[in-house]
This record gives C-alpha cells, sequence and structure tokens, in this order.
C-alpha cells in the first residue's frame, strides 16, 4: 500500500505517501452519515426563513402527531438551567450579550436561525413533519450592513496602533486611501456537519460521534451546557471531509442532538444537508476597509491606518472576536510601519454567523494592503515589485515585534527572509518572462495582466498540545495525539516524527486522536497547529522514549509529553498570478499560478504541496466565483451549489509551488511552521491586483465575477 | 404512500428492499444495502460524491429513484478493488500521488474516471482531463494531484 | 433535503403512459431522466402527487434519419445524441450543442425530450433545436399533434404542452446543402447554465452570400428565442466581421434578460450580442 | 426575494365609481391569480389561498388580505396581502398601492407593488422567481382593470396562475383548473 517508504531515519521531510489513504480509496472509511445504530432516530431542523423576526406563535402540535415522529422540541423543552453557547477564544466583556442560544428563544436573526428539532424514524418522515411546524414571525427590520448598522448592532470595537498615525499623514508627501470590500463567503467542506448522539442507559455516559477539529474543548462545552460531568460526556472523531475552520466549532446542533437522544432515550443522528450547511453552518470573510497608507517621495513606508467592519452575522459565536482580531494583528504583513493604527468594528448584522475561513481575517487583510500597494506603485510611478522590496523587513529585524497583538499577546515574528524569498519567487515563476508576456500582444478582446502578493501567516495559535508514546514488546508503536485530522495528513506526519525519532519503521506506527475516553486532553487542529505543535509533542515524547529504550529498557514503555510554546510562529510568502481578461464576457483566465512559501521545515513535501494548491483553489474559487449574496430582505439567495459555485478541476488553476526552509522556528524543536492557509492567504490579494493590471483600473471589491469584469473592463475601453 | 418491493443489483450482488417511490437511490444504496463507501454531497446533483455507475455508465444516485434501479445494475467504490485485495490501478494512483486528502469525494471521482478511461483517447491532453472531472467536486486538493493521478493510471491501465 | 410523497406508475407501453396521464391531469408529472425534475422534488419545489416514470419505454429511444428529416425519440439519453454519428454527420449544431449539457453524469441519464418539456430558457437543446425549427409530435388519448418550433415554448418552464400529452418525438428538418452551423455559450463554470449563448444556422451560396439563416438566443428572455430581425437582416448578405456584428446588435435590439446575482439585464444583452456575434463568424468559416 | 413592481392602466369609468370599487376588498383580492377568497374572515380581513404554479413548481400560500391604509384625499388605497406556505416554512407576502388619477372622462389607476418571498422559492439566485411575480403582477393589473371597468369576466375567481397566454391548449387548461376549483377538488 505505502508506496514510497523512506528508510526511517530520514522520514521527516521525506515525501511519505500517506498512512490514512487505503480506507477513504476502498470506500470502508466511517463518516458519521455511515453511522448506524439500533434503535436509531433522525433529527431535522425548522428553520427561520426570515432574516429578522420576533416569534409570535409556534404550533408543533401537528408536527407531533405526524407519522413516524419521536419527538419535537423547541426552546421551551431545554433545560431551565441551559445557557447560550460560549465563545472559547477571543472573548471580551460584553459579547456575552450576542451569544446563540441552541434554539431561538423569542426572536430570530437570520434565515437559517433553528427554532425546532423535529426527530422521527427517519430522514424522510422527519422532513414531512417539520413542514406541519407553524410558526408566526413578526418581522423586524433587518440589519444587512455592517458598515451602515445602527449603533447598538456593533458588539465590539478596538484599536490597535503603534506610532503617531496622524502626525505622520499630515507630514506624508503621498498618501493613497481607498475603500475596499471583501465578500461573505465560506469554507463549504464538502462533507457537511452532522452528528450521532447516544446515551449508555447503564453507565449513563453520552457519546457524540462526528465531533472534528476540537473533541475535548466542544466535550468541555458541551457537558457545561449540560451541567454533567466531564467524565459522562464522550467526543469520538470518525472520518472527517473537510473543515477549513468552520467545521468543528461548537454549533447550537451540538448541543440539541445530544439532548434529544437523553431526552428520548435513543440515538439520535443529524445529518446536515447542503441548503442547511450554507445557511447554518458558519460564514467568512466579509469586510469593508477604509484604508490609508502614507509614503515619502521613495516610496517609504511612512504610516498604515484602516478602519474596517467586519460583518459578524445575527451572534457572536464561539470565535469571538478571532477574525477582525487577526486582521488587525496582521494587517502589517511583512512591511516595516514606523505608525500603524487599525480600528476594528465587529458589527452584528441579519445575516448567518460568520467565524473562521481558512487564512481567517488574513484573506481579506492581504487583500486590502497589497491592493492599496499597488495603487501607491501607480501613483508613484514606481514597479509594485520595487515599491514592496523597499520596505520589506530584513533578516536582521528578527526576532520583530510588530507592536500588534493577537488577543492581547504581543505578535513577534520569529524568523524570516523575506527579500531572499521575493527573490526566489520572482526567480522561480519567472517574473521577468510573465512581464514580456504581459507586454505581447493578446488575441483580440483579451487584456493580459500580472499581479503579486506578499503575506505573513502565522500558526499554532493555542499554545500547547499533548502526546502520548507507546512502544509495546513486538515493537508495534502507537501514538496518542490531542491533535485532529480534517483530511490534512495528520497520521502520516506525526508517524514520519515518531518513526524517524525512535528509528523504527513507518508501518509500525499507528496514530490514534480524536476520542476523548483514548486520549486524556487536547486542542485540535486549527490554525495550522496540528504537525507543528502536535508534532513537536510527538517528538519530545518519541524522544524521551528513545532514551529509555536506548538505556537497554525493555518494551511495553510509554512517554507522555506536553509541547507548549507561548509564541506563534510565523510562515511567510508570495503568490504570483498572471491572467488573461476577457473583455467581452469577464472571464479571468489564469495563465500562470505560483505560490512561494518559507515554512521554516517541510515535515512532509507532499502534503504541504497539497495544503497550499488546495488553499490556493479555494482562495481562487473566493476570490473569482463563491458568493453568499443576500437580498433587500435578508434572504440567502444563494442558498444552493447551483448558486454558490466551488471551482471544479476546469476552473482551479494548475499550481507551481515553491517551498523554501531558509528561516526555521526556534519556536518549536522541529523548526517548522504551520503550512494549512498560505495557499488562500493571498489569492485574493494576487488576483485583484492581477485583473486591474490587466484592464488598468482600480479594483475596489471582490468576486471578480464576470459581470463586475465585464463593467470594469467596458469602463476602461 | 404505496411501497415496492424492489432488488438492484450492486457490485454483482442482488440487494432486496421494500421502499418508498421516494427513495432515493443514494439512500437505498447507503442505508438500504449499506455500501456506506458513495458519500452524498449536495443532493441535488451538483457535487458529485454519490456518483456511481449504473449498467457501466457513471450516473449522480441522488437524482435517481430506487424504484428506478429496480433490475438494473450498479457499481459503486467497494466493488472497484479486484477481489484478491490488491487496489485497482487508479485507486494506486490515487495513493501514490496523493491525489486525496479527506477523501469523501474520491469515491465519486472514482467511479466517473474508471468509466472516463474506459474509453478515453491515448492521448489524453490536461484540457481533457479537467473537463471530465468537472462534474465532481473537490474541496481539498485543488484537483492538480487528482490530474496527475489520471494520467498516471491511464498510463499503467494502457501498458 | 428529501422528495416529499408521491404516487408513482412506470407503465411499459406508451397507451399505459398516455392513459395515466388523462387520467390525473396536471397531478400527474412525467419523470423522464430526471436530471432537472429530482432537484426540484428534492427540493421540495415540486409536489406532484404523482409521478408517471417513462423509463421504461424504450420505444421513444432512437436516432432514425428519414427522407430529409431526423427523427429523435424522446427518451433519447444526451449520451446516444452526442456519440451518434447520424447526428454528428448530419446535425452537427445539435452534437455541439449537447456537449455543452451539464457533465457525463448528467448526460448519461438526461433525456432530449427531458430538456425539450422541461422548457428551461437556459438549457442547450432546445435553443439549438429553435435554430433548427425542430417540430415537436406529441401524443395524447385524443390522439397525435404536431407542435411546431416556434409554438413549443411558454416561458419559463412552461410548454404548449397539455397535462395529457406526452412528448415522443423531435423531427429535426435536414437543413439545405450549403448549411453550416454554429452554437456558443458562455457560462460562469464549465457545466453549468449558461449566462448568455446562441445557436445560429448558416446557408451560404458558393459565392458565400446568405440565403438562409437561423439565430435562436439562449438565456435571453424566459423562452428561447428566434432573432428574426437579424436573420432577414443577414440575408442577402456576406457574413464577415462588419456583417456580424451588426447582426448581433439586431438579434438584441429587442432583448432585456432577467438579470440575476449572477449577471445584470445589461450585461446579459452584451454578452448575448458578442455570443451571436462569435457564432456567426464560427460558422460562416465552417466548411 | 424582495422586489418592487409598478404596473399602469386606464379604466374608462370615472374616479368616484372607480375608487368605490377599488375599497371592495373582496373584489380586488379576486384579482391575486391563482387566489381563492374564503369565508370566514374578520373585521375587514379576507382569508384565502393562493396557488402559484410554474412548469413543474407549485406553491400554495394561505393567508390574508386586507385593507392597510386609505387615503381618500390622494386617492390611495393599500392593501396588505400575507400568506404562509400551506407546507414548508415560506411565506410570502405583498403590500398592493393602489392611486387613482383623473384622465379626462376616465381614471389612470397605478399600481405599485411591493413583494418579498420568503423560504425555499425565494433561495435561488437565478430570476425566475421575478419573472414569475412580475408575471403575476400583471395578470393580477389585467384583472383589476376589467374588475374596475367592471367588465362581467371579472365576476369568475381566477384560476390557478399558469404562465401561459392564452393560446387554444391553455384556455381548456385554464377551464379544466376552473372547474375543478368550482368543484372543491383540492385546493
Amino acid at each position: 500500500m505505502t508506496a514510497a517508504v523512506a528508510p526511517a531515519r530520514r522520514l521527516i521531510g521525506a515525501r511519505v505517501a500517506r498512512k490514512e489513504d487505503l480506507p477513504l480509496l476502498t470506500g470502508t472509511a466511517r463518516f458519521v452519515g455511515d453511522v448506524e445504530r439500533a434503535g436509531m432516530v433522525h433529527a431535522v431542523f425548522v428553520r427561520s426563513p426570515v432574516a429578522h423576526a420576533r416569534i409570535a406563535a409556534l404550533d408543533v402540535e401537528p408536527a407531533r402527531s405526524a407519522p413516524g415522529v419521536v419527538g419535537v422540541l423547541t426552546a421551551a423543552d431545554l433545560p431551565d438551567t441551559l445557557s447560550p453557547i460560549p465563545i472559547r477564544m477571543f472573548s471580551r466583556p460584553g459579547l456575552e450579550r450576542f451569544l446563540q442560544w441552541p434554539l431561538a428563544r423569542d426572536t430570530v436573526r437570520y434565515s437559517g436561525d433553528p427554532v425546532a428539532v423535529v426527530v422521527a424514524a427517519d430522514r424522510y418522515a422527519a422532513e414531512d413533519a417539520a413542514e406541519l411546524v407553524a410558526v408566526d414571525y413578526e418581522p423586524l427590520e433587518p440589519v444587512l450592513r455592517a458598515d451602515a448598522a445602527p449603533p447598538d448592532a456593533q458588539a465590539a470595537a478596538f484599536v490597535v496602533e503603534h506610532g503617531d498615525v496622524d502626525a505622520a499623514f499630515a507630514e506624508a508627501p503621498v498618501v493613497v486611501e481607498r475603500r475596499l470590500h471583501v465578500h461573505r463567503h465560506a469554507a463549504v467542506p464538502l462533507e457537511a456537519r452532522g452528528l450521532v448522539a447516544e446515551l449508555d442507559a447503564e453507565t449513563g455516559v453520552l457519546t457524540v460521534l462526528g465531533a472534528a477539529k476540537i473533541p475535548h474543548v466542544n466535550r468541555r462545552i458541551l457537558a457545561a451546557l449540560l451541567g454533567w460531568p466531564e467524565d459522562r460526556v464522550r467526543l469520538v472523531e470518525l472520518h472527517v471531509g473537510g473543515g477549513f475552520g468552520a467545521r468543528g466549532e461548537f454549533y447550537p446542533e451540538d448541543f440539541v442532538v445530544p439532548f434529544c437522544a437523553i431526552r428520548l432515550g435513543r440515538p439520535v443522528s443529524w445529518i446536515e444537508d447542503r441548503e442547511e450547511n450554507l445557511r447554518a453552518c458558519n460564514h467568512s470573510r466579509e469586510q469593508v476597509h477604509e484604508i490609508a497608507l502614507a509614503l515619502d517621495a521613495d516610496g517609504r513606508f511612512l504610516a498604515l491606518r484602516d478602519r474596517f467592519f467586519n460583518d459578524a452575522g445575527g451572534y457572536v459565536r464561539t470565535h469571538g472576536l478571532v477574525v477582525p482580531g487577526m486582521t488587525a494583528a496582521l494587517l502589517p504583513g511583512p512591511y516595516r510601519w514606523p505608525a500603524y493604527r487599525c480600528e476594528a468594528h465587529h458589527v452584528l448584522t441579519n445575516k448567518t454567523p460568520a467565524g473562521t475561513y481558512r487564512a481567517p481575517g488574513r484573506y481579506e487583510a492581504n487583500f486590502a494592503r497589497e491592493r492599496l500597494i499597488d495603487v501607491a506603485a501607480a501613483e508613484l510611478a514606481l514597479d509594485p515589485v520595487e515599491l514592496r522590496r523597499r520596505n520589506l523587513l530584513r533578516p536582521r529585524d528578527f526576532p520583530y515585534p510588530t507592536g500588534t497583538n493577537t488577543d492581547g499577546h504581543p505578535v513577534v515574528y520569529d524568523t524570516g527572509d523575506y527579500p531572499l524569498l521575493l527573490d526566489k519567487a520572482l526567480e522561480r515563476f519567472a517574473w521577468d518572462d510573465l512581464r514580456r508576456w504581459r507586454a505581447a500582444p493578446a488575441a483580440a478582446g483579451l487584456r493580459r495582466g500580472i499581479g503579486l502578493a506578499l503575506f505573513v501567516e502565522k500558526s499554532g495559535i493555542a499554545k500547547w498540545e499533548y502526546a502520548r508514546v507507546e512502544v509495546d514488546s513486538r515493537g508495534e508503536v502507537d501514538v496518542f495525539t490531542g491533535g485532529a485530522s480534517v483530511g490534512q495528513g495528520l497520521e502520516t506526519a506525526l508517524a514520519q516524527i515518531c518513526a524517524e525519532t525512535l528509528d523504527v519503521a513507518f508501518e509500525r506506527v499507528t496514530v490514534r486522536h480524536g476520542d476523548t475516553d483514548t486520549v486524556p486532553d487536547g486542542m485540535g487542529a486549527f490554525g495550522s497547529r496540528a504537525a507543528t505543535l502536535g508534532g513537536s509533542a510527538v517528538l519530545l515524547a518519541a524522544d524521551a522514549l528513545r532514551k529509555r529504550l536506548d538505556a537497554g529498557e525493555e518494551a511495553p514503555l510509554a512517554e507522555e509529553a506536553r509541547f507548549e510554546s507561548e509564541d506563534m510562529t510565523f510562515p511567510y510568502g508570495v503568490h504570483v498570478v498572471a491572467v488573461e481578461v476577457e473583455e467581452e464576457t469577464g472571464q479571468v483566465a489564469i495563465h500562470r499560478y505560483g505560490v512561494a512559501y518559507d515554512i521554516g521545515r517541510a515535515i512532509n513535501p507532499l502534503l504541504v504541496e497539497g495544503q497550499i494548491v488546495g488553499g490556493v483553489a479555494q482562495g481562487v474559487g473566493g476570490a473569482l466565483l463563491e458568493e453568499l449574496v443576500y437580498d433587500d430582505a435578508g434572504q440567502l439567495v444563494s442558498a444552493s451549489f447551483m448558486d454558490y459555485l466551488l471551482p471544479t478541476a476546469a476552473e482551479a488553476p494548475p499550481v507551481e509551488v515553491l517551498i523554501t526552509e531558509d528561516a526555521p522556528t526556534p519556536r518549536n524543536p522541529l523548526g517548522a511552521k504551520g503550512a494549512g492557509e498560505g495557499g488562500a492567504a493571498a489569492a485574493g490579494a494576487a488576483l485583484a491586483n492581477a485583473v486591474a493590471d490587466a484592464l488598468g483600473v482600480d479594483v475596489d471589491r471582490l468576486p471578480l465575477s464576470p459581470a463586475r469584469v465585464a463593467a470594469l473592463a467596458r469602463g476602461t475601453r | 404512500m404505496t411501497t415496492r418491493t424492489i432488488s438492484v443489483e450492486i457490485n454483482g450482488r442482488a440487494y432486496w428492499g421494500t421502499v418508498e417511490p421516494r427513495l432515493l437511490l443514494s439512500d437505498f444504496i447507503r442505508h438500504e444495502a449499506h455500501l456506506t463507501g458513495t458519500n452524498v454531497g449536495c443532493e441535488h446533483g451538483v457535487c458529485g460524491a454519490c456518483t456511481v455507475q449504473l449498467d457501466g455508465e457513471p450516473i449522480r444516485s441522488c437524482l435517481m429513484l430506487a424504484v428506478q434501479a429496480d433490475g438494473r445494475s450498479v457499481r459503486t467504490v467497494e466493488g472497484l478493488a479486484p477481489a484478491d485485495g490488491d487496489l485497482h490501478p487508479l485507486q494506486q494512483a490515487f495513493h501514490e500521488v496523493h491525489a486525496l486528502q479527506c477523501g469523501f469525494c474520491t469515491p465519486g471521482f472514482l467511479m466517473t474516471i474508471e468509466a472516463f478511461l474506459a474509453s478515453a483517447p491515448a492521448d489524453l491532453d490536461e484540457r481533457a482531463i479537467r473537463e471530465a472531472l468537472a462534474g465532481n467536486l473537490c474541496r481539498c486538493t485543488g484537483y492538480q494531484n487528482i490530474v496527475e493521478a489520471v494520467r498516471l493510471a491511464a498510463e499503467r491501465m494502457r501498458a | 433535503m428529501k422528495p416529499p410523497p408521491f404516487e408513482y406508475d412506470d407503465p411499459a407501453t406508451i397507451d399505459e403512459a398516455l392513459g395515466l396521464l388523462a387520467e390525473h391531469g396536471d397531478e400527474a408529472k412525467v419523470l423522464a431522466g430526471g436530471q432537472s425534475l429530482v432537484p426540484l422534488l428534492n427540493f421540495r419545489l415540486a409536489r406532484p402527487e404523482r409521478v408517471v416514470d417513462v423509463n421504461r419505454l424504450d420505444a421513444l429511444s432512437y436516432i432514425r434519419a428519414d427522407d430529409g428529416v431526423v427523427r429523435i425519440g424522446a427518451l433519447t439519453r444526451h449520451a446516444a445524441l452526442e456519440r451518434s454519428s447520424e447526428v454528428a454527420a448530419r446535425l452537427p449544431l445539435l452534437a455541439n450543442a449537447v456537449a455543452f449539457v451539464g457533465h457525463v453524469q448528467i448526460r448519461n441519464r438526461g433525456t432530449v425530450g427531458g430538456s425539450v418539456a422541461h422548457a428551461d430558457p437556459a438549457a442547450e437543446l432546445p435553443v439549438a433545436l429553435a435554430a433548427l425549427e425542430g417540430r415537436y409530435h406529441v401524443r395524447s388519448q385524443a390522439g397525435r399533434r404536431v407542435i411546431a418550433s416556434d409554438e413549443m415554448f411558454v416561458t419559463h418552464l412552461t410548454t404548449s404542452l397539455e397535462p395529457d400529452e406526452l412528448l415522443v418525438e423531435i423531427e429535426v428538418p435536414l437543413p439545405p446543402p450549403g448549411t453550416r452551423a454554429a452554437f456558443v455559450e458562455f457560462a460562469r463554470r464549465h457545466g453549468d447554465f449558461a449566462l448568455g449563448g446562441a445557436a445560429v444556422v448558416l446557408t451560404l451560396d458558393d459565392a458565400g452570400t446568405c440565403t438562409r439563416a437561423r439565430i435562436a438566443l439562449l438565456a435571453a428572455a424566459p423562452t428561447p428565442l428566434r432573432a428574426y430581425g437579424a436573420e432577414t437582416w443577414l440575408t442577402g448578405m456576406r457574413v464577415d466581421e462588419r456583417a456580424a456584428v451588426e447582426a448581433a446588435s439586431r438579434a438584441v435590439a429587442d432583448v432585456h434578460p432577467t438579470g440575476d446575482i449572477h449577471g445584470g439585464t445589461e450585461y446579459r444583452r452584451a454578452l448575448v450580442e458578442s455570443l451571436v456575434r462569435r457564432a456567426l463568424l464560427q460558422a460562416a468559416e465552417r466548411r | 426575494m424582495a422586489l418592487t413592481l409598478e404596473n399602469e392602466f386606464v379604466v374608462a369609468a370615472g374616479i368616484e365609481p372607480t375608487w368605490r370599487l377599488l375599497l371592495d376588498l373582496e373584489r380586488v383580492s379576486g384579482c391575486l391569480p391563482g387566489a381563492t377568497v374564503e369565508p370566514g374572515g374578520e373585521d375587514g380581513q379576507l382569508l384565502g389561498t393562493m396557488r402559484v404554479k410554474l412548469g413543474p413548481i407549485a406553491m400554495t400560500y394561505k393567508g390574508t388580505a386586507r385593507l392597510d391604509a386609505v387615503d381618500e384625499a390622494a386617492r390611495t388605497a393599500v392593501v396588505a396581502v400575507e400568506g404562509k406556505e400551506t407546507k414548508g416554512q415560506g411565506s410570502a407576502s405583498a403590500r398592493i398601492r393602489s392611486t387613482l388619477a383623473p384622465e379626462g372622462e376616465a381614471t389612470r389607476v397605478r399600481v405599485e407593488t411591493e413583494l418579498n418571498v420568503t423560504g425555499r422559492p425565494a433561495q435561488f439566485g437565478r430570476g425566475i422567481m421575478q419573472d414569475v411575480a412580475a408575471k403575476m403582477l400583471a395578470d393580477f393589473a389585467d384583472c383589476l382593470s376589467r374588475t374596475l371597468a367592471d367588465a362581467p369576466e371579472a365576476e369568475a375567481p381566477a384560476p390557478a396562475l399558469d404562465l401561459a397566454p392564452a393560446v387554444g391548449g391553455v384556455v381548456a387548461d385554464r377551464l379544466r383548473q376552473l372547474l375543478r376549483r368550482l368543484f372543491g377538488r383540492r385546493t
């Protein structure tokens, strides 16, 4: 099965084929929708069809008496002791007013807000009965724009700054300012969410199958909401059909479905359908920036000033202020800023709540900053590459405190050689050839453009991870990690680290994760952390075990480790793209796409490339195709795959990847920086710059849909 | 509502069921025949995750009623690998070039491509491959390695 | 996302099917390939009391060349049309258009008759058939009638088929010698319903002068739309760049496509105009 | 789906009688395509169902219609129609503002309609529903003009909306549906 197995000694850094593949290739994998249980019943949620309304009346009796129905629950049936779903990170006093209850109580705040759950013998019967739940809604005025919302819609506002921004702008010879929009789109994993919850009547233990991303965190939340001790709640991760930041957070269904299982005394399955997924699972990315850049006559950056509005949707969910926090923290990017001020507004609207999606807050920030830098370059008649180069941080600047912070923790870039990576990228992706290509005449009706965008990513935001390594008398090795698998190849990467450290064959290492019974604690998989923090923990445990074996101790042996790191690591990269824009149709055809990414150390380049290419496809999809569109009444009108357009193989571009390891991080023993998000992080920025270059116009918003691009082209013909 | 008793041959074996006419073929395969390798990603015929072969031709099993498959022959991902425990060359190629990540879309891709390769010309260019794949959505890989796997498998299957 | 309950029949003969349609009228819905109807069922936007599945009517699956016409059985799958050497040789426009229909999984199930009866103005085959002036043979217990090309489509998803009528055959007259055709469309993604498109059938004499022109527009109106004005204007002209530009602008002179989230009225109008121009030039260049 | 549509027509009747007819809620509501007024309404409110049909797509709404505002001086009357899907969670509501102005012996009627549809039918980006709504309201305006002109055919309840123009087959189809409704088979 595993084709290319490197000798144990050189496993870290080898292109090892994955351990995970066999069941996924043969159809024996077990996703939550595959789970069957004796007596299992099926839940369907009744969701608000309106954006904002008071619930005047709610009649579930007709549904209760429908064929096959075993239960119908509304907010009134939930425990009086219940509290709303808590924030798990980036919280702040005052936000608690905006939390979501598992089922809407007196008002609904977005189309898709769950108001009742119907449980029946099968999904068909449950959907029949759900149609019979009668709700009277008294419409309230919906808020649909974060940048034009009434004051009471603002959940939080904060400022991140250093230096004297006002003075810098007052004295600057050159100032460029723009209002830039990033549209609402979402992670949309191909497997929608789902849960199967079951209460063991004898042990009194509640088991929830279908956990993802952060099983231990969600066990704590679920136990707290139920008022149960944690040891009576078990979360189990099965195969997971993609996460990208959205799946695995604690959602209303994560309480309601287990509660139904307890209340009804039967295993309850809920499998989200695609329409629900698009209306109920976290959205992301919708920001409006009022951003200004001050430069001197030579193009030296004097100051960056931004005020942005982050559309939070109907409630503040588990992520709290992560997205606006990340935007404000990482907007500076790879450049030196004598003065910086970012004013963030986290605003509630009557749309689906928004949370994190791959490179959260950064996809938006990179678009705003890199777009504005191109505008400045045009203003100064400077080459965009040269303007960037003049302002990049230098190797001697590291470690570099940006003067910003994440959730109060200072951002200190660990290592980097930004000019070197820029040079390597331009060389590898033949920037000069692309410039010649751009200058050469295109076919009639086509316009050529090239663009690039630089960015600094971050990885490992939660500060620790757990691992245990066991070797038995036969020499078989088990690795237990607190990390989680969302399809990224966690088992393979950790097995490589363990096998090399213990000097055992890769095949003899089994990686176990995601079961709160077998793994005592863990943080999970988000923010590109599983391989770096999780891998470091495995490295420590395996190393300790190795020493005992070398000392002559006999298996079976086990070692535990908890790797902690105060600071995040900061990989950095460059996106380069060349496009041909068709004036009449507005079609943007990608001629060449390259990503250079320095991640300190690549544990498995095969997997890293997979992460980057997959990230680019999502970033390009977001920039060209994907948009969650609401009408004037707050109705999501792209609530199906007929209107929410994921890129297919025909639209996703071939991507050239350059992985460099010039700046390993001292912040973990592997020297590795997380690689999960760089492929998406600057795609919107680079494409916008390329299209602006092709048409010689300002591009001030995404997505670059054919109609919008054609309009831009018409304005310039 | 009336029900019907049907028999569908899946991967060479007959599966009987008494079903409502409205039962989707995808649900029959997954929950009556308990062959859960075929996944369901949208249930409106866009994502391709539920692709199976009906009498040898790839179709969307979420857009067909189970009763319509009565007496027909269906092939799913479980029927792809030869009995001897080896992998189909296509599965092997997917593994070697890392053409899957979360793997949820993979069975649909395999059933589409397997039929495609059976009738594909020898000189497969990238455009042709990408268009042949366009009826299946993947959210993880960006498709690049899937295209690569198709090339590799085509090569080996010709040899 | 599961279909609502319905009664189901799968008649083995056309007469049986017609009997069911006569009995149940517009409370019954014909199920052919199901590639449009089943999604509507899954979304519960369609709630027929009864589904009459015609997939067992093998007699309705054929492609036959008669004197001067090609006869296509209503149950002919898109894939069969795509593979038909008969169609490729005699009606290249249809072969050209069917390749744009969805993806292989869709074309393996979808039927020609189903595409016509569903009457989506963004569907390829009705537009191609409009340009070819196909005639629609329908049957009911009352008998048989033929619906002319321009009387078939009424509005979105609505044809002039009576609830008790079944579309059984599409008859496509063979264009005169010297005819060449082209089908072009623009969609946001490969295989999506197009934002606009055009089917063009041109007959040129030896001097290259257009003696007959048929132009049909896709997604320009609630039905496939013939551009009669442009056709008349083009007749007698040499189809060069300038003529194509003029004909295209005449083709959309009175066209106001409904805008939506994928493109507004003006964008779609301009798009269709440029696609007509391209189709005309493509066709003129074909041999 | 939220949109505003405008229709305008002239009726060959004076403004006074036209105004009186305009306030006849039952006749005005009866003009809504596919609408059937049912007994049991209270304090000037009508109960009814409305069936919207588009090829295979069919939605049935149950709801109310009432005179929401009457401005004698401005000769403006607003009819508010609100309905919920008889199956499913969706809804449809409309505010129909009709304004009369004298035009010689005749009367010009300007109808502005704000329509809001929620639920599944409104969740699709393609413009089909907008066209359906436009056709519905055009039909409504036609019927209203006949009603206000007191044309006899306006007495019959409107058939289920069928977006087909009056070519032979469709007339027969409409008649079938009309008879079916009159004889009370299904709503």
